[in-house]
């Protein structure tokens, strides 16, 4: 019944045995401690000899409780449990009492270091007397995953672990692929055409046997834990057949809305009701805006179905397919389940809107314009074809001023962060600007240049040096508008001056900012989320690209202000990760997870259901249990430990008024036991 | 043996206590409570009140009292009893109905085995009652056979006749050892019929109705009844003089330990529950019966006495006002109805 | 009021909008009241309210036994009525499974109990149906709330030592104290969890500080100062100093108050990333 | 007065397994010396700390008790350490209330990377305790016997 209990004091060659006297501990947890049937002591425990004997002496003594007073459990833990495991037992019956970093190492009295010694090894055997065996978990995997956004983050994750030879679904919620980075001009700190690298990508996606694409998809909900996910997919009504669609242009040129904004665009110019994105876009069939088209505003009005209403029919009238229209009015959404293994959640940023700038003019004037504004207006591919006109009265602005942080570092806009991105990309806008205007004029007003990065700080120089821009050290205080020109009121603090620049055009640098709905999303897949609302990574120096719910990955600026070179990178991390994670049929966990108690009818659970565990859990590892009769009613609400979410941390067994949880490996008794043993009176 | 005994002379009679070895335990005010508890000097003792809080058995079976200590040695284990718990002491000033749950209660101790703690704590303890001159709406030990002034259970029985003087009656040997030790402080009483001042406790029931209705209706709607505001406390049982149940528990630590009685009740939703998760009393009504079962049916079969002394502590200390004597007048006048 | 309460208790029990009335009813002398459970609707003269309705009666939740009779109107102060936003918070209740009878209440008990003097529920906070004339709420300053355990707070260590463990002294265990608390709802206390056992059962000094400091730690931002504990101590000990100090303690340290407010985010099962950490190394 | 400069505090240590306990490793690693007093307990994470665990320990005759985890913002399980803080906040102020010294349980974060915090706080922990003198008011009633009974405990 009682545990047969081995004792094996290290002596480290003389590293513990200088200030230890390594024979006394175990002499005297021989002749006190209950449970012990054996002790030793040895030169090098971790040695292979050393090992050999460990594994020699479970058999011969036979074992079942094994205290190494060695090193810390940080060094070898794993190798003496390993040893365990090969002579039979169990390793979770292995415990190592840490007598040289907490003991020999830094007590030189021997006396002392030996009654300490003595002390901590008798902890660790009443700890053993009450370890249980562990089995560990196995958790089925489902090898495919999602990734959750088509942007330049999405895309490298999803060809990458395609490429990896796993299915991949990929959700997107516009109505092509190609997120921020297609919006883009050039790209720092090389000026190679973003669309130029980005397009091929697109293509190799949407072709790529092992990807499945739902773009004008959003996610329902995500259940399940690692290698188990089950996703509903809310497919929404496209109104546009994808397998009957030849994307031939036909119905989006004789589409009469042609006011709206184009969101692509940054509304600089406009688009149709039914519209593809860009020009590029994949896939480059079209959607109709249910909202600003005229034949569903008409049905909703009269409250008819769409396909009834007759104010207009040109697109479907122009579509060449037959016989079947690849158009169909009366199209609804579509939720979609897949199971899959693994997610990448990539889903991006949003630029912070130009109205919180009042002072600037945002939101204001036409001619204050953000970043990304002056992407489409540099972009060959652009409303002006990638001339710099200003967008009131289409004039070539020949004095530009660039206004930095904007919304980055400025609490009471409500980012204190650094958007990262800010200094390159406006170096970048100078550099453009100027090539394209070449007797314009670009001010900078900046508070630090960040160019942190390769090549970065000699391509912010080269903005300054060669291209000729100027560098303002201060803040913008007001920016207004004084007939045709827009007056820039800033400081520039380095020669204490105050600066007055008529500019034709003022740029801002917005800030990056979390997905309006990042909260939200945030909850629907149970992760966790900083004051700013990017997604907290599980560790932010060793666990950056976990999220903090396990088979939950991050990758690119849903987590934080990042670059392309950063986003790919980050991309390319997070889907190594997926790929090792789907590598096997099951994954191993360590089996250190919480557990609620269960029982014999009619207790079922010392558990009340008070669900403060499920409060405190950092991975929403807890759920909760009907425990039910026969007829179907429930007799308790109780909590239930997911164990493939679990991570172990045992916040829920000390949160838990009565002990209903307990954390294996770390249970009530052997901490308990710990604490009796620590015998102070 | 008749003695009277002046108010000016408790100080000498605690005083000569304590001389010959005697510990005292009497009635002491400490804030709103007046408890049964050592006292030093006649000062500290209390006499204006109807009832102690705690009630004399705590002096004979404490609420907690080690029953032996055991060292575990790797393969030994060392016990050592308990030695001096029986101090030698004088309960001075418990009431009349604690006094008679003594000897109701030896009957149970003394059954088929005689417990050592009881026995030596009753060999060492004299009891000294006063007599009631006060009730209140709780007491009802007329009702159970007693009375303000019975003296079952005292060694001595003091009853007030007047504001500073009362009248000694020794009732055992022990009493009247106690008394004869002390000579000086008793006077002789004055010839004549003393005003015995005792308080007039009004009957509530007639106790033979009692038992003849519960060995009838185990099944009756009332345990529900009465005992839905019932939480489940315990608190009646453990103020209780008669209440007797306790719990055997170990404390150690790794290398040594107490093996320790604590008082237990049946009115606790765990009393009774079985390793197996199944639980006989699951519900209060199952438990207030049981209560009131043991005290007026099952200790009756066994050992001929009613376990209740009337005190009324636990309606009074009741937390949800469940009252024991309403429960028996309501058993009392549905038995009345069935003749 | 009485009279509106009976006909509002009448009128919930004959339109079967609930089985079960819990209210105060006449106890055994003038100066006590008792729970009544009232399910026939001709029964409802039995309730009364009176200076003397200290009990919470919210800790009928929690029973069994009461909780069979169906489903309950419940009549509660403003100070019980607290509880129940606890009870929904920690879901041991729904909103729509209790029928709240809010009573306004200008102070129970005789002498006034404590928890009236610096009360600032008068009307109750959440109800279903108000009955009497509502209150005004007051609002009482922090120091006001909390002056109660001035005197206990600027005792020296020793003296608090000493003055804790002579009324530690006198806990006879009997668990009244949580028993009758409607937020000590554990099926199993800590108390009773004996392998291993964290609290020594025993009535003896060290089982007792143990017992009494884990009891107000768990009820350490749930407590909503009903003094329940308080009033049924047969040993007559000021628990509610305790949960009155954790009280303080959670209002100073995390801005909250327990049963104000059902949004909340309960005290112990969250967290600031700012929270007071003066006295971490 | 002899008596006094003999006392050797006994000190329990709850340790994170992330932070502090790595720290304290690496304290021996540099071989930084301090007062051998302290006997540790590692746990996964300071959210994992039942303030039982201290009461115990103070049964068991600590004399001072230490808590150390991951600073904030670096907790291996993202929140432990700041629902462990929360419940200082509140058992540290009960138990003073009830007449335990503050200094006798003490709270430290120590990253993996100070082993010489370790050292400092440890030697603090046992400096401050020594200095309190022998936790006397739990020792008394840490003996279980007769004179711990109900009947001389009511006096």
């Amino acid at each position: 019944m009682g545990k047969k209990i081995g004792v094996f004091v290290c002596h480290c060659g003389t590293n513990i045995s200088a200030t230890v006297d390594v024979e006394k501990v175990a002499e005297e947890t021989k002749k006190n401690n209950p449970g012990v049937s054996y002790t030793t002591t040895y030169k090098y425990m971790c040695s292979d000899p050393g090992q050999k004997l460990l594994r020699d002496k479970i058999k011969e003594e036979g074992l079942t409780g094994v205290v190494i007073a060695a090193c810390s459990p940080k060094m070898h833990e794993h190798t003496f449990r390993n040893a365990a495991i090969k002579s039979g037992l169990n390793p979770y019956h292995v415990e190592i009492s840490n007598i040289r970093e907490q003991c020999s190492w830094v007590h030189p009295d021997k006396p002392v270091g030996t009654e300490k010694s003595t002390d901590l090894v008798r902890m660790m055997t009443e700890k053993v007397r009450k370890d249980k065996s562990l089995k560990p978990i196995k958790v089925h995997v489902t090898k495919r995953a999602l990734i959750i956004g088509g942007g330049i983050a999405g895309i490298q994750a999803a060809l990458d672990i395609a490429d990896g030879g796993h299915e991949v679904i990929m959700v997107e919620r516009e109505a092509s692929i190609g997120g921020h980075m297609a919006q883009l001009s050039e790209t720092f700190p090389t000026l190679d055409c973003s669309q130029c690298i980005m397009t091929p990508k697109m293509v190799e996606a949407a072709q790529h046997d092992n990807i499945t694409m739902h773009t004008w998809s959003e996610i329902e909900s995500i259940t399940g834990y690692l290698g188990n996910f089950d996703v509903k997919i809310r497919k929404k009504a496209r109104s546009v057949d994808l397998d009957l669609c030849t994307g031939c242009s036909s119905c989006w040129q004789v589409c009469p809305c042609k006011k709206i904004k184009s969101e692509f665009d940054m509304g600089l110019a406009n688009r149709t009701a039914i519209y593809i994105p860009f020009p590029q876009a994949i896939p480059s069939k079209p959607v109709i805006d249910r909202e600003n088209c005229i034949l569903f505003k008409d049905a909703r009005k009269k409250n008819i179905k769409p396909n009834d209403s007759k104010v207009c029919r040109k697109c479907i009238d122009a579509c060449p397919i037959a016989p079947v229209k690849a158009i169909d009015y009366n199209q609804e959404d579509e939720i979609i389940d897949v199971k899959v293994g693994a997610i990448i959640v990539a889903t991006g940023f949003r630029e912070l809107e130009d109205g919180l700038y009042g002072e600037y003019g945002g939101g204001k004037y036409e001619d204050v314009i953000t970043g990304m504004q002056f992407e489409r207006l540099a972009s060959a591919s652009g409303p002006t074809d990638g001339k710099i006109k200003r967008p009131s009265d289409g004039k070539e602005p020949e004095i530009v001023v660039f206004i930095q942080c904007v919304g980055s570092r400025d609490p009471s806009k409500g980012c204190s962060y650094c958007s990262k991105t800010c200094c390159m990309y406006t170096a970048k806008h100078t550099m453009l600007y100027k090539h394209k205007v070449h007797h314009g004029h670009a001010f900078v007003f900046y508070i630090d240049i960040r160019c942190a990065g390769k090549g970065y700080e000699e391509f912010s120089q080269r903005a300054i040096e060669e291209e000729g821009a100027t560098y303002l050290r201060g803040r913008v205080s007001r920016v207004y508008k004084k007939g045709d020109k827009l007056i820039v009121l800033g400081a520039d603090t380095l020669t204490g001056s105050v600066v007055e620049i008529e500019a034709d055009m003022v740029v801002l640098a917005s800030a990056m900012k979390a997905q309006d709905d990042a909260e939200q999303f945030a909850q629907k897949l149970s992760i966790q989320y900083d004051k700013d609302k990017f997604f907290s990574e599980m560790h932010p120096k060793l666990k950056p690209v976990e999220s903090s719910s396990a088979g939950i990955f991050l990758a690119g600026t849903c987590q934080g202000p990042k670059d392309i070179p950063e986003t790919v990178a980050q991309a390319g991390a997070a889907a190594s990760k997926v790929l090792a994670l789907l590598s096997s049929d099951e994954l191993e966990r360590e089996p250190v997870v919480a557990r609620v108690d269960r029982q014999l009818p009619p207790v079922f659970s010392t558990c009340i259901g008070c669900f403060y565990c499920q409060k405190v859990c950092p991975y929403s590892a807890i759920e909760s249990e009907d425990i039910k009769a026969r007829d179907g009613s429930v007799i308790k609400t109780v909590a239930r430990v997911n164990e493939g979410l679990c991570q172990g941390c045992g916040l829920c067994a000390a949160t838990c008024r009565s002990k209903s949880i307990e954390l294996d490996g770390f249970n009530d008794e052997q901490i308990y036991a710990e604490i009796n043993a620590v015998e102070f009176n | 043996m008749e003695k009277t005994l002046k108010k000016e002379n408790f100080n000498s009679l605690i005083t000569g206590l304590k001389d010959q070895g005697y510990r005292t335990i009497a009635p002491k005010k400490d804030n709103n409570l007046v408890t049964l508890d050592e006292v030093q000097s006649a000062d500290e003792i209390h006499l204006d009140h109807v009832q102690t809080n705690n009630s004399i058995k705590e002096y004979f079976l404490p609420k907690t009292e080690k029953i032996l200590s055991y060292t575990l040695e790797k393969n030994k284990v060392s016990i050592e009893e308990p030695e001096g718990f029986a101090v030698k002491s004088v309960v001075f000033g418990s009431r009349p109905c604690d006094a008679a749950s003594l000897p109701i209660m030896d009957k149970v101790f003394n059954w088929d085995c005689s417990d050592k703690f009881w026995v030596e704590r009753r060999e060492a303890i004299t009891i000294v009652t006063i007599a009631c001159d006060k009730c209140d709406n709780y007491c009802f030990c007329t009702s159970v056979g007693l009375a303000p002034d019975s003296k079952e259970g005292s060694d001595v029985l003091l009853t007030k006749i007047s504001d500073d003087e009362y009248l000694v009656e020794t009732v055992t040997e022990k009493g009247e050892g106690l008394i004869k030790g002390l000579e000086t402080v008793f006077s002789d009483p004055v010839a004549g019929t003393p005003d015995r001042q005792v308080a007039s406790v009004e009957k509530k029931f007639e106790i033979d109705k009692i038992k003849p209705w519960l060995d009838e209706n185990f099944a009756h709607k009332i345990w529900a009844e009465f005992s839905m505001k019932c939480i489940s406390c315990g608190a009646c049982t453990f103020v209780c003089p008669t209440c007797h149940c306790f719990d055997i528990v170990d404390e150690c630590t790794m290398s040594k330990g107490d093996r320790v009685k604590n008082w237990d009740g049946c009115q606790f939703k765990m009393f009774t529950l079985h390793t197996s998760g199944h639980n006989p009393r699951s519900t209060q009504d199952q438990r207030w019966r049981q209560r009131i079962m043991h005290k007026f049916k099952y200790y009756v079969e066994k050992f001929d006495n009613i376990l209740c002394v009337g005190c009324g502590r636990c309606s009074r200390v009741c937390p949800a006002d469940m009252n024991i004597s309403e429960m028996l007048e309501i058993i009392a006048t549905e038995e009345n109805q069935k003749e | 009021m009485i009279e509106a309460l009976r006909k509002k208790a009448e009128e919930l029990l004959r339109s079967n909008t609930v089985d079960v009335i819990y209210g105060y009813g006449e106890g055994s002398t003038p100066e006590r009241t008792r729970p009544v459970f009232i399910t026939k609707p001709e029964d409802v003269n039995k309730l009364i309210w009176n200076k003397y309705c200290v009990y919470n009666l919210t800790t009928y939740l929690k029973r069994q036994e009461s909780r069979k009779l169906g489903k309950p109107a419940i009549v509660v102060k403003g100070c019980d009525a607290k509880t129940i936003v606890v009870l929904i918070k920690e879901s041991q209740i729904k909103r729509e499974d209790v029928y709240i009878l809010g009573v306004t209440c200008n102070g129970v008990g005789e002498p006034l109990a404590t928890k009236c003097k610096a009360c600032d529920v008068n009307t109750p906070r959440i109800y279903d149906d108000l009955i009497g004339e509502k209150i005004e709420n007051k609002e009482i300053p922090f120091d006001e709330r909390y002056a109660e355990l001035d005197e206990y707070e600027k005792l020296s260590e020793k003296e608090k030592w000493d003055f804790w463990q002579k009324q530690f002294a006198k806990c006879i265990k009997c668990y009244a104290c949580s028993s009758i608390c409607p937020l000590c709802f554990c099926d199993r206390c800590i108390v009773d969890k004996n392998q291993p056992q964290w609290i020594d059962p025993s009535a003896h000094p060290r089982g007792n500080l143990s017992w009494n400091v884990t009891r107000a730690y768990h009820l350490a931002g749930r407590c909503i100062n009903c003094e329940e504990c308080q009033r049924v101590c047969p040993a007559d000990i000021p628990l509610n100093l305790l949960n009155k100090k954790l009280a303080k303690e959670t209002e100073k340290n995390f801005n909250y108050r327990s049963g104000y407010n059902i949004d909340d985010e309960l005290a112990m099962a969250t967290y600031k990333e700012d929270d007071n950490q003066d006295f971490i190394k | 007065m002899a008596e006094e400069t003999k006392f050797e505090p006994k000190i329990v240590a709850f340790l994170c397994n992330w932070c502090t306990y790595a720290g304290a490793d690496l304290a021996g690693t540099g071989r930084n010396q301090y007062q051998a007093n302290v006997r540790v307990i590692k746990l996964p994470c300071t959210g994992g700390i039942d303030p039982l665990f201290l009461i115990k320990a103070f049964e068991r005759g600590a004399d001072g008790i230490l808590v150390s985890g991951c600073h904030p913002g670096d907790c291996h399980y993202n929140s432990g350490n700041y629902h462990a803080r929360r419940r200082w906040n509140v058992f540290r102020p009960l138990l003073e209330f009830c007449g335990i010294n503050p200094e006798r349980i003490q709270f430290s974060w120590i990253s993996a990377a100070e082993g010489g915090k370790w050292v400092e706080t440890i030697n603090g922990v046992v400096d401050t305790v020594r200095a309190l003198g022998p936790f006397e008011g739990y020792q008394k009633i840490n003996t279980i016997g007769p004179d711990a009974s109900s009947e001389s405990s009511q006096t």
